[in-house]
């Protein structure tokens, strides 16, 4: 169980720019970051042998040996609170949650000490370590399968909790979450998994940046993580309907980048927030709240929102009705008060 | 489904009473009443069910092989979403039903359908789950059976508040738990014996140990001598029984069960047995264990040597066989036949029961998704978009 | 360990109405609650011959036996666990997190069992438990005692979540919790436990109502817990500048109040939250979400919030620096565009 | 601080091996080397440490009783918010001081001041939390203690991951974990006691079992014969110290690291001892135990036997003893010096550390409180009111 510092055999080097799908792009991710830097460990529930029952970890035991990705025991708090002690004694822990359900064991660790452990010792602690969990719905998963817990870790101060929507953010993204000091929650939106796209290896992007999706300068929809393509499909049907909508990917819920969205929003002068965990107390109503705060003077209507609803998440044969789609958003931008439009 | 059972009591496991280690430890070896080729083995502390009660174990474990069967094939087949199969583990699974009273209860697992099912729930609502239709299927009141728990290790807790208001309230009820050997490891496992063991309740909890969590093997989960030794850390018996002979499985739990009735409080039983077929079918787990270690287990298998020693005593007849292979036809056609039909879903009852009286958010947000679906017929109804 | 079923011996009936302290009212609540109800258990840490570390239990043990109030091992997820079970079964737990941050080990019974066991199994198993948690700010205690999650479980369905600001409101929202049906986290502002106040023991009040604290037409402040005190001074302290400003308490979080609150903002045309927790992702930022939704042709100006930073919880030292006080309230209320006005 | 220690090592606990029950379960009494009237008791598996060794802990423990005491009154003064005191537990915490090396690492809660000033943390530095000048005051890599944890238990997976990443490198570390026995209900003590088993790490697990968590005796924590039978169910040894007899603590724990030192994995100690005082000052502990309960605690101080200890052997003369005092007034001289000072805060700070790079939420929100100051300033300056 020593780190073998000896240079590790890599593939031939590859092209930069490829087509993968998310879930390849956070695999290749992974084996760049353990291939560049000993301290990166990864770690979780099946993670090894198996590669994940996503499969985002496949390979890794085999390639880089138990050392660098490995099994634990089947206890969450366990595999985050060790992760803390690790980061204390210069691991760079990349810890994988089988379920968003199943990160909440861990939820005294992540919030007591994941989250404070810096600020408690006056950044004597740093805490370089990612916690991925796959998130949201849409993938016909039994109860405790689907969940969006994004609230519960941002309403977190010290956690930077990011969620790419394209397999080039995945890639980047994750490489950024791997390097930071500090502590990050990646949620990886299930339903995306096997979406491509090209991913160029060697673009970085930085986290608390978001992305302009779609230009557009109707309305502007503003979402993160699966609710993204969501987004830009309720986008092209609305521009069939002759709206041009405007798509903001969040893609870093905090720190979050207030200067994209306000600009944004600011341009068109209407927004819907989309996302599919409950609205109440949520990432969304955040977002609604900030975008009413900073564009007042702007707003022809008030901004909408579009989020799963304020029950248990729905199980497989109801899923349908329980998580935004296109409808909804469209509903939402009808009701814009577009008849007030000079 | 009672079994008539004279298991052996030992005199200790009073409240307030301490016991020794020799009573809190487990054997070194597990309990077995039955070996693998089907001869009954002498036992100083625990004695073979009659035939009677082995007939019925052996009914129980023909139908929940075929029940499992059935289910791994109507996944194939698109009818469930997944499946969580007991194949192999089916004298854990029929032993867990049989030791219990009719007014006992059951907290099971994801993995334990057949227990379940062999308490008298309908196969059909207890594939709601695995179908996809709602979270849970069954009438928990009617069959004393907990809804089958997925965050592991949490149920055990549950079952234990459970038989605490059953004994504040005088009654004999005994709670059976089950979990997994990965699900040990949880937290909550802990607490849960603890508990049971600090409120000296009638529980057991009955640890599947089959050698896996997911893809995970026993060796990762525990450096213990076997995970019944857990037990004397919280001051209760543990115990360690074949989970493929259902004659120990019986034996054991019996006299569990009824030490926790009658007073004696909690006890961990640990069997081993082995998951024969991947975690669910959405698993595959040639990724992390060999073809051999599985068939390895095949000679093991609790149905054929409960046949062979059935058949070696006589108990069971070519026609009483056939008779109970019909049976068990008749309740996966059953199954066919339930699942191969669509549940007509009310998507009002996403709203229905999250608490008792809908809030005015909820009215608001199911007056939405209705004004939705009401505008989705119109327009299917008039050819239109949206 | 049965319980009696006998008569227990009441002291001599008291007058309904009396003045007492919000923990003292509490501890009413409960006594009330066991002598009326053979069902109802009090149970958690120090809750026994202690009385708890705030003394809300004080005495139920001596008076009502080890049966109806009693000390469980020092295990949080094994307390609301167990009273998972015990709800299952006849049982009526209202049980004591000792604090906000020590709740948390809890969290996955929960979110995952407390919050949806009753829609799990379409209503046949009802979660008749009560969660209180003595939560906020504004005692001098050091980490991990002063932090404001209700949060974490608003944004969780399934659960009910109050917070009392008076005696009275102490007394019959408690009642209400531990009648109720349903799962209900009822949080206690530490910071009143100590004010004194009128309680009618026979007063009912209805979960899911808002109360108007005070009334005022120029402005409407809304807030719960600690945070009503705090509005009330801010309050009288603009009425010393001319300024007549109403103060809505929140009081119960879910179910939310939406029409006393959008009608108070509406009468007004201006409002402020307030609330001690982070204000990302925040209770504070979905009502002032509800209220830009619902207020939106009525409001003269933003709606502002003043909450506690997106930091850690401050050190003792500090914390006067880190909660929300009538100074920063208004600034706020300053800053809500009163040039304007017509 | 390193004492010449000759633990008796048994050859067992080499990763992959198993170990006897014999040797995993603890002694049925604690290990005592030196009993209440301070004469040595003769031992088959554990030596008595040379008197050079006794002397140093007996200078640890008068400074630490001395420390407890003084911290105490700075709370009845208002200097402190609040003091958890270990008065009565010192042989413990200046055991697990001492039975460190300098590069090895301690894990402490709050109740372990003493042990992490023992550890060279400078008094003031360690009370910072308990002034309330922030949460923690001390440099951690410096003196190789982790801040003094708060949530219960939660400290020991972070000693296991700690220790985890030394090993990996090939460090020879050895961790030191401290909980109380309260702690051992919570859910983590059990995670990271299976983590550090299965992973065959180089922890010691302290438990300081005072008879109390808060106000709940230890009755209403566990059944179990001893916290460390559940030693067992992990698969490490467990074993029990008189913890009031600084002699056996430093010997089981050195036994203990010593083993984790050279590979053997993991142990749990548990120490019996007993909390003299109330939990912290905000506690009234006459509402739950008995004086006379405490009084018979008086007779087993750790201070007094070893005192006794010391004089019989002629190795504590008077003139030593006064030096020891003195010494230990000084300390709390320097206390009372430093905590009499209010610290100079900064109210940036409380943006400062929560991330490496502040982001624009925090800046916005620090700008507003800063001019809420510089207003307030001005206010002041102009006599004014807001
Ligand atoms: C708290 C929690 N963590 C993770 C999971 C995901 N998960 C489902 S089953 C499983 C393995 C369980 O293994 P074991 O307890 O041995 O039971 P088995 O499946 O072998 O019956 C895992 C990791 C879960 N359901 N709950
Ligand atoms: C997770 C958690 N729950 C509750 C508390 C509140 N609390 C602080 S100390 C204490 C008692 C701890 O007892 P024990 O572990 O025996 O340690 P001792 O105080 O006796 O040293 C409690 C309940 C806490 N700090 N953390
Ligand atoms: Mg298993
Ligand atoms: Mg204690």
């Amino acid at each position: 169980m020593t780190i073998t510092h000896d240079h590790i055999e890599l593939d031939a080097p590859e092209t930069s720019v490829r087509t993968l799908s998310m879930a390849a792009a956070l695999n290749l991710t992974l084996a760049d970051a353990i291939a560049e830097d000993p301290a990166v460990v990864v770690f979780g529930e099946d993670v090894g042998a198996l590669g994940g029952v996503f499969r985002i970890t496949d390979g890794l035991t085999a390639r880089f040996g138990e050392d660098r990705c490995f099994d634990t025991p089947l206890a969450e708090s366990g595999i985050v609170g060790t992760a803390v002690g690790m980061a204390m004694n210069g691991l760079r822990p990349v810890v994988e949650l089988q379920f968003d359900a199943f990160a909440l064991p861990a939820f005294e660790q992540i919030v007591s000490h994941v989250a404070k452990l810096p600020n408690r010792t006056r950044g004597g602690v740093r805490m370089p370590m990612v916690i991925r969990i796959p998130f949201g719905g849409g993938i016909g998963g039994v109860e405790h399968h689907c969940d969006s817990s994004e609230a519960y870790y941002a309403h977190t101060p010290g956690l930077t909790i990011v969620s790419p929507s394209t397999p080039q953010d995945a890639y980047s993204l994750l490489r950024a979450a791997i390097t930071s000091p500090d502590p990050v929650v990646f949620l990886e939106p299930k339903k995306l998994y096997w979406t491509k796209g090209e991913v160029d290896t060697s673009a970085t992007v930085d986290i608390g940046s978001a992305r302009i999706a779609r230009d557009g300068t109707d309305v502007t929809l503003i979402a993160y993580g699966a609710s993204v393509a969501l987004a830009l499909e309720a986008a092209d049907a609305s521009a069939a309907e002759g709206r041009s909508v405007q798509v903001v990917d969040v893609r870093s819920l905090t720190p979050f980048d207030d200067e994209t969205v306000t600009n944004a929003v600011r341009s068109t002068g209407r927004a819907v927030v989309i996302a599919e965990a409950p609205g109440f107390a949520s990432v969304a109503s955040e977002i609604q709240a900030r975008v009413f705060e900073r564009c007042f003077e702007y707003l022809e209507a008030p901004v909408r929102r579009v989020t799963g609803f304020d029950t248990p998440y729905a199980p497989p044969k109801l899923e349908h009705w329980y998580l935004p789609d296109v409808d909804r958003i469209l509903d939402a931008v009808d009701s814009l008060h577009w008849e007030d439009r000079p | 489904m009672i079994l008539a059972m004279h298991p052996v009591l030992i005199g200790f496991g009073k409240e307030g009473e301490r016991m020794t280690h020799a009573e809190l430890l487990p054997r070194d070896e597990a309990v077995q009443l039955i070996d693998a080729t089907g001869t009954a083995v002498a036992d100083d502390d625990y004695r073979l069910p009659d035939s009677t009660a082995l007939l019925t174990a052996y009914r129980g474990l023909v139908e929940g092989r075929r029940i499992n069967d059935q289910a791994s094939a109507l996944v194939r087949q698109g009818r469930l979403a997944v499946y969580p199969s007991s194949h192999g583990q089916e004298a854990c699974q029929i032993g867990a039903a049989l030791a219990l009273r009719d007014s006992d209860w059951l907290f099971p697992t994801y993995r334990d359908s057949v227990a379940v099912i062999a308490r008298g729930v309908a196969p059909a609502d207890a594939m709601v789950l695995l179908k996809g239709d709602w979270h849970s299927g069954y009438d928990v009141r009617e069959h004393r059976v907990a809804p089958q728990a997925t965050p592991l290790a949490t149920q055990l807790l549950h079952a234990v508040g459970f038989a605490y208001a059953a004994k504040q309230r005088g009654e004999d009820t005994v709670v059976l738990a089950l979990c997994g050997d990965g699900a040990t490891s949880e937290g909550d496992f802990h607490e849960a014996m603890n508990f049971a063991a600090v409120f000296h309740v009638p529980v057991v909890f009955f640890v599947q140990n089959n050698e896996f969590a997911i893809s995970v093997p026993l060796s990762r989960q525990t450096a213990a001598p076997s995970l019944a030794h857990k037990a004397i850390g919280y001051g209760m018996p543990g115990q360690r029984v074949d989970g493929n002979d259902v004659a120990a499985v019986l034996a054991v739990l019996g006299e569990a069960v009824e030490r926790a009735r009658s007073g004696g409080g909690p006890t961990l039983v640990e069997a081993h047995t082995y998951r024969m077929q991947a975690h669910t079918n959405a698993d595959d787990d040639t990724r992390y264990r060999e073809r051999e270690e599985v068939q390895a287990w095949v000679a093991r298998d609790p149905l054929t040597r409960l046949h062979a020693h059935l058949t070696t005593s006589g108990a069971l007849t070519d026609e009483l066989e056939k008779e109970i292979t019909a049976g068990a036809e008749e309740i996966a056609a059953a199954m066919r036949a339930a699942l191969n039909t669509d549940a007509d879903l009310d998507p009002e009852d996403l709203f229905r029961f999250v608490t008792t009286e809908r809030s005015p958010q909820l009215q608001e947000q199911w007056h939405q998704l209705r004004d939705e679906i009401e505008r989705d017929r119109e327009a299917q109804r008039s050819g239109g978009m949206r």
